[in-house]
Formats: C-alpha cells, structure tokens, sequence
C-alpha cells in the first residue's frame, strides 16, 4: 500500500530546515501554495533559499515568508508585482540577496533539475547584463548562453487533485511551475483540494506522475492571495 | 496621457488598431503587457488569432464576467482572463519551449528604447535603487519569429526612444523587427530604421526629427 | 476559423520531399503512425533520414519504407525488433546509414529540438563507444557528455483524438514520442482515430497544444503493424 | 537452459525471486526484458512495487487477458501489458528525465559482463556485422539510483561473467551495485566483488573458480 499522505501542512514542512533550498510554485497568486508556506513560516526554518517565479504581495504567503526575514536567497524572474512592497524593501535594506533569472530560463533550469541535465545553452539573455559573467558559445552561427541546472531539497506546490501515489492534477493557469519543480526537488509536497484513490484520476490526465511527489497534503479550501490581500490579512 | 488628450498621431488604441491589421489570420501571438494587450480588441472581423500567455494558456480569450472570474486563470499581467474552445493549459517549461522553439509567430512589446540595429532595452532603467525584474521578455524576443514594438515615438520629457544605441540595458540584441509608435510605422533593416507608414497628417520630417537614428525612406 | 485538417493521408504527406529528414512517432508497433508511412512510399520520396526510436517489423510500415530504399540514414537506438529483418539486411549491404542513440538522449536532443535548446549534458553513454568523438565536460565532479538537438522537416505521428486547432490527446503507450517530435518538426502532422471541433478536448487534458500541429488527417480504422506482420501483410 | 534441468544453484525463477527479496516497498523499479521481468512474479506479499516502462507508463500492471488485450498498451520489451489503478502515462521525454534525473529507485537488468570497477557491458558483442542496438540501458546505468544485474555466472562455454575488466563494448562505468547470479549475490564496492550470499550447497570456492576478478568474503 502506497499512500503518500500527510496530515496536515505542518506535518508536511516538519523537516524543512535551516538553509534549504525550496522552490515554491505559483505565478503571482495562481498556484502559490499558501498554506504550506504558511506552514513553512510557523516552523521557524532560517536562511532559506526561495526558487519562485515572483516574491509575492501583500503581508500573506511568499510576502509573509519574506518579511519574517527567513529568506537569505531568492531565485526568481520578476520579484516585482502588484501590492509587492515586502521584498523591494528588504532588498534596498540589503537583507535578501537576489539572482535574477529570465523566466524561460528559470523554467528550463528547474526543468533540467529534475530531468538530470546538469547544463544545457539558451539563446535568452545573450549581450544583455544577464549575460554577464556566463560561458557563451556559437551553434550553427547563434550564441548561446550556458546555464546550469537548478535543484531543490523541498518543493511546496499547490494541485487541484491528487491521488494516494502522488499523481497530480491542477487547476488552469496555476499549473505553471508545480510539474517541474515537483521534478526537481528531493522532497515535493503538493496540497490540494482532494486526495482520491488510486484509479479515480485516469493515467491519460495525469500531469505530474507520482514518482515525482513525497507527500499529498488535503487542504480543502485553500485561500487566495488576492482576497487575503484585499482584506488586508497579514500572517502571522 | 490619456486617450482623448489632444495630441499628434494616433491614439493608444489607433496604434493597437495599426498593428492589429498586420497580424495575418491564423497566427500564434504573445501581447505584452500594458498597450500591447489592446491589440487584441481590434483583430478585424474575420480574423482568427491564437493568444499564447506564458504562465500556460494557449487560445486565452478576453476579461471574465464577474461571475466567471478564477483567481487562478490569469494572464502574464496577472489579470483574469478566459480560456476560449481550443485552448491548452501546460507547465512553465512547455511554455516557454513554445516561446524558445520558436512557435509562436509574433510578440508585441512595450520598449523604452529600440536602436537601429534592433536591439531593445525595455525591462530596467539600469538605476542602481530600481528592483531589477525581468520575467519573460528575455525568452519571447531570443525565440519568438517576428518581434514588433508597440511604442510612444518619444519619452515623456521628449527624448527619442528609437535611437542609434541603447543607453539602457539591453533585453536583446537584434531582435526587434518593426516598430509602431503615435507618428509612424518602422521596420528595422540591415540598414537601420526604414519608414513603412506615416500617421495620416504626419510629415517625415517630423518624425525624422523626433528619431534619434537616421530614418530612410523605403 | 483555425481548421487544420486535411483529406486524407496522401495530402498530409503531399509535400514530403526527396532529402527530407522526417521524424516518425512510434514505439514499436504503439503509436506508429502506418497509414501515413504508406502515404509517404506512395509519394515516393528518396533519400530521407528516418528519425524513429525502431525500424518497424515485417514488409509494413516503417520497415516497408526501409524496404523501398527511399530511407538514406535511420537515426535511432533500437534498430533490431522481433520479425525485423528489412534494416539488418540492407545495414549489412551497406544501403542505409546508422546513427545510435541511447534512447533517453534520443527523446531529449528532439524534446531540445523542440524547445529552443541547442545543445544539453547528458550521463548517458560517457565512458561507452557511444562517446567517442563527443565532447566532454565534468559538472559537480561528474563526467557528461555534450549532445545537440535533433530537428526535422516533418513529423509523422498517431494521436487518439485531435480538435481542428490541432490539440491532440493520445491513446495509453502509443503516446511515447508524438509529444516531442510534433514540438521538433517544421511541420508535424498528425493521424487520429477522430477529429473533434475546438471545445471538445478539455483544455486540462490536452497533451500536445495545437501551436506544435500543422496538419490533422482522420484515420479512422488505423491498422496495428502487429496484426499485418502476422497476416504476412506486404506494401504496398 | 531450461529451469527443468539439473543444474548447479538457484533457477531463473529462484534468481529472480532472490532479487524481489531486496526491494522495499514503495520502490519504483524498471525491470530490464528478459530475466529481469520475471522478478515482478516474486515480490513478496504486502509489499507494493512500481513499475516503469520507459516507452511512457508507470504503475504497469501484468500482462493482459486477451479480452482486455491492446497492441498499443505495451512494455519496452513491446510485449503487452496493463496499467494499474494509480497509474500514468507520459511522453518519452519525460519518462527518460524520470531515468536520468534519478528519481527511480532501482532498475534490474541483464548483463553480458561485470566488471569488479562495477563496469557494465549488456548491449553488443562489438562483432563488426552485428546490428548495433543500445536502447534505453546506457540512460537507465547512468540515471537509476541503484542497478542491479541478473545473469548466470559464466557463459554457456564456461566463460566467466564476472571479470576484472570488460572486454565487450561497455553499456556504462562504474555503474552496477549488485550482481544475482545462480551461485551467489555479490556486491561492487570499492575493493571489487564482495561475496554477500551462496546459493544453498554451493561453497565460496566453487564461485571464486567461476569468477574472473577477486571475490572477497564480506
């Protein structure tokens, strides 16, 4: 019997220690896994390093997780958004560091993660100041920038189901990052809305196979950023 | 500057329009954010255009009802939108191997500065106080076939956005294939900035003067 | 209106010219796209590369095409099946050109093709004969070996279902390559049992997006290679 | 060799059976064709395996009814098979990143030779009119967590298997953990082949005379 449930998101985050790496998915407040990351922050981990696509708004979620300052690192493409006060100021203060990565290649980065390609070119970024400090090379007359794999020790990732083997299924656009990090990450966690039993989800739909989730967490009704935002909840 | 402002040239939505007519039917398009999204409010009738999102949505279709609206099916502006018959939801990465692969036919882009050589600069002003923030215009201008701008022709203080060489710092080099602005349509060619259209009422030399490169007549 | 369909087999492959390099969908016999094989011999187009991870059984198919001596090189990594004899034959004779590839760098250097990455590291192979010529690099203290993508003119594929913008699902383990090479090819087209209007296909369960689909041709009876070796099936 | 003859040692059957004995529960396995498939028929009971197939499922179940029978349900030796409730099927590209990027758990595979450095050779004789043919097993030795091999001891002429360094073209370095073979279990460590189990009546010299490197008790 393979059931890769826990009990809650506390139990899920119970072994993220002091200067993981953890990849969080979500693209503004599609998919971002609030729960878990308030999870995350309720555990008290330190000198994190963050691989998410942007940092978050408001004082809730990824914002919240930041202004605790449990955050040394954020690898991310757009740390700026909307309602997105928390990180600029700390990152004027000097008190997070940030590696700023062109989406596609934070995307395909994750991706060779998880699918065992140490580095691999792309053609983003060449001649502009991301370029600098990297290995360039020229294919069939093209430059190309070389660009290493990024790994995880833990992912947290928002699904809409999953089944007791880890099988996954999301919800329209808050798919985005979940696959891949699931796939590069030693440890993904995926909360969603129902966990159901092996069988209930057909092998065709199945997005992120099981063999790339550790642990399925319910959280039945997971909360937007956006209305928590509106509302101006803070957390903790 | 809004819309009904007096001003020379065509409005906001006359360069959305402008640019709209040369998107052939049947194309794979990435819009921006910002004046490029108002694109896709004036694709003449009976035309067919696919709207690429890259957080992972091909055939998006326009603002939700209220009643429809999902905080979780948004577009790269991160503004709701709809997902018409036909459409596709995958992961970053599948979405940015379409953008990188070169599958999609065209992006429309804002720019602080285009230079003759093609180059664009519209992603940091390079300010050592600005919060650097890239997303994915690196990735659409390195793998997308055809990039346009769609572009006020001078800054709000009066300074030439199409230029000899990019101050800023750069999203790409060579990659800009045309350019609308309020005063006129410009494709970029191996010989520089080339003048495709003037804004009815508008004289070359006007433009010329407002271009901070050499401007050629076709 | 976005309609992506053709007639038949025989306009899908119409423009399929001499020197092509034509990737084919299939493992085995599951998902092996026969119907537009058979299209293609009677075409008659010569001097092709076959990108395929086999080279088809019996006197159908793919091995038909091999049969013909319409394939000048077979880029693949299992060029040997049970009731295969057609490639090992014309190998032997010196009529057909090799090049191996480990399965796993095979899907990835034409999942690369696809995706705008030109060239990747892979662990696969180092230290073999399959690494001699190949370019080297150590990451992390491991060794890897540098592979390019692989890109094709056209790509000849078997879906289950497809919509007229070209969204395709696929049908259980004959799903194997389509995915990827429809991504890889100039023009990918693609034979399905069905096709439906847009709205049909969930967008959720969409495998390959219709931005990697040029063509859609219904087959709606396609034969199993399996069942015409075993009737001693010839073609044409 | 038919598993009815007399014979020194463990049967394939039994072979397999000894392999099943080492797996955890929960491990995700991909069983080389051949011999190893058979160690799917051995799992003890109350323990859940599950298995991948590289050309696009995981959760594979035995082989079909033939009423339930599809040619394009199949396992990459492309003989039928079924899928499990749980399970899923996946693009090639994404089955070899669950190969190479080392989230299976253990493959099993067949073996021409081992060699004590834990070299494998398993995929061509190197004879020039040999029809080349590697597959997936130089992704699976490079990406699995741990590989296993299942082989007899020595060739059917009496030719060790088991070798100080392979003379067949090799499938990937340094890349095997055990060997199962019908005289005993042996694992590569640092010092070469390490004896971790005889077959019942077969004593540690009949198997060291059978081996073409140093084997060491434990």
């Amino acid at each position: 019997m393979i059931d890769k449930r826990v009990q809650g998101p506390s139990e899920a985050v119970a072994d993220i220690h002091d200067g993981a790496t953890v990849m969080i998915g979500g693209f503004g407040e599609a998919g971002s896994p609030i729960e878990l990351i308030h999870a995350l922050i309720d555990r008290g981990s330190k000198g994190l390093t963050v691989i998410s696509n942007n940092t978050g708004s408001g004082q809730v979620g990824l914002a919240a997780l930041l202004k605790a300052e449990r955050v040394a690192k954020v690898i991310c493409s757009f740390p700026r958004t909307a309602n997105s006060t928390v990180f600029p100021d700390l990152y004027r203060r000097g008190k997070v560091e940030l590696e700023l990565v062109p989406q596609g290649t934070l995307a395909e980065r994750i991706r060779a993660g998880g699918a065992g390609i140490p580095a691999f070119y792309t053609p983003a970024a060449v001649g502009t100041p991301l370029a600098e400090g990297k290995e360039s090379r020229t294919f069939d007359g093209k430059e190309y920038l070389l660009e290493r794999w990024l790994r995880a020790d833990f992912a947290l990732i928002k699904g809409r189901s999953a089944d007791t083997h880890g099988n996954v299924v999301y919800h329209k656009t808050a798919r985005n990052f979940g696959p891949i990090m699931a796939m590069a990450a030693r440890v993904a966690i995926v909360q969603v809305r129902s966990v159901v039993q092996p069988g209930a989800i057909d092998p065709e739909v199945v997005v992120t196979p099981g063999i790339f989730v550790d642990r399925v967490v319910e959280v039945r009704e997971p909360r937007h950023e956006s209305e928590l935002v509106a509302a101006g909840a803070t957390y903790p | 500057m809004s819309d009904d402002a007096p001003q020379i040239g065509w409005s906001r939505d006359e360069m959305a329009r402008r640019v709209a007519l040369d998107i052939p039917s049947g194309s794979y398009v990435n819009l921006g954010i910002g004046i490029p999204e108002l694109v896709a409010k004036f694709v003449p009738e009976g035309r067919t255009l696919i709207y690429h999102t890259e957080n992972g949505l091909l055939g998006m279709g326009p603002s939700p009802k209220p009643e429809a609206a999902d905080p979780e099916l948004i577009n790269a502006g991160k503004r709701q939108v709809t997902a018409l018959p036909g459409a596709a939801y995958f992961h970053h990465a599948d979405s940015f191997a379409m953008i990188r692969g070169g599958h999609l036919d065209l992006c429309v882009l804002g720019a602080m500065q285009v230079a003759r050589s093609g180059d664009l600069a519209n992603w940091s002003t390079g300010e050592p106080d600005a919060i650097p923030a890239v997303g994915g215009a690196m990735d659409l201008v390195a793998g997308v076939k055809s990039v346009y701008v769609i572009t006020q022709h001078c800054t709000k203080t009066g300074e030439p956005k199409l230029v000899d060489r990019c101050t800023y710092p750069l999203t790409g080099r060579s990659v800009v294939n045309r350019v609308y602005t309020e005063l006129a349509v410009i494709d970029i060619t191996s010989k520089g900035f080339e003048l495709v259209e003037l804004c009815p009422g508008v004289e070359f030399e006007y433009v010329r003067e407002r271009t901070g490169a050499p401007l050629l007549r076709r």
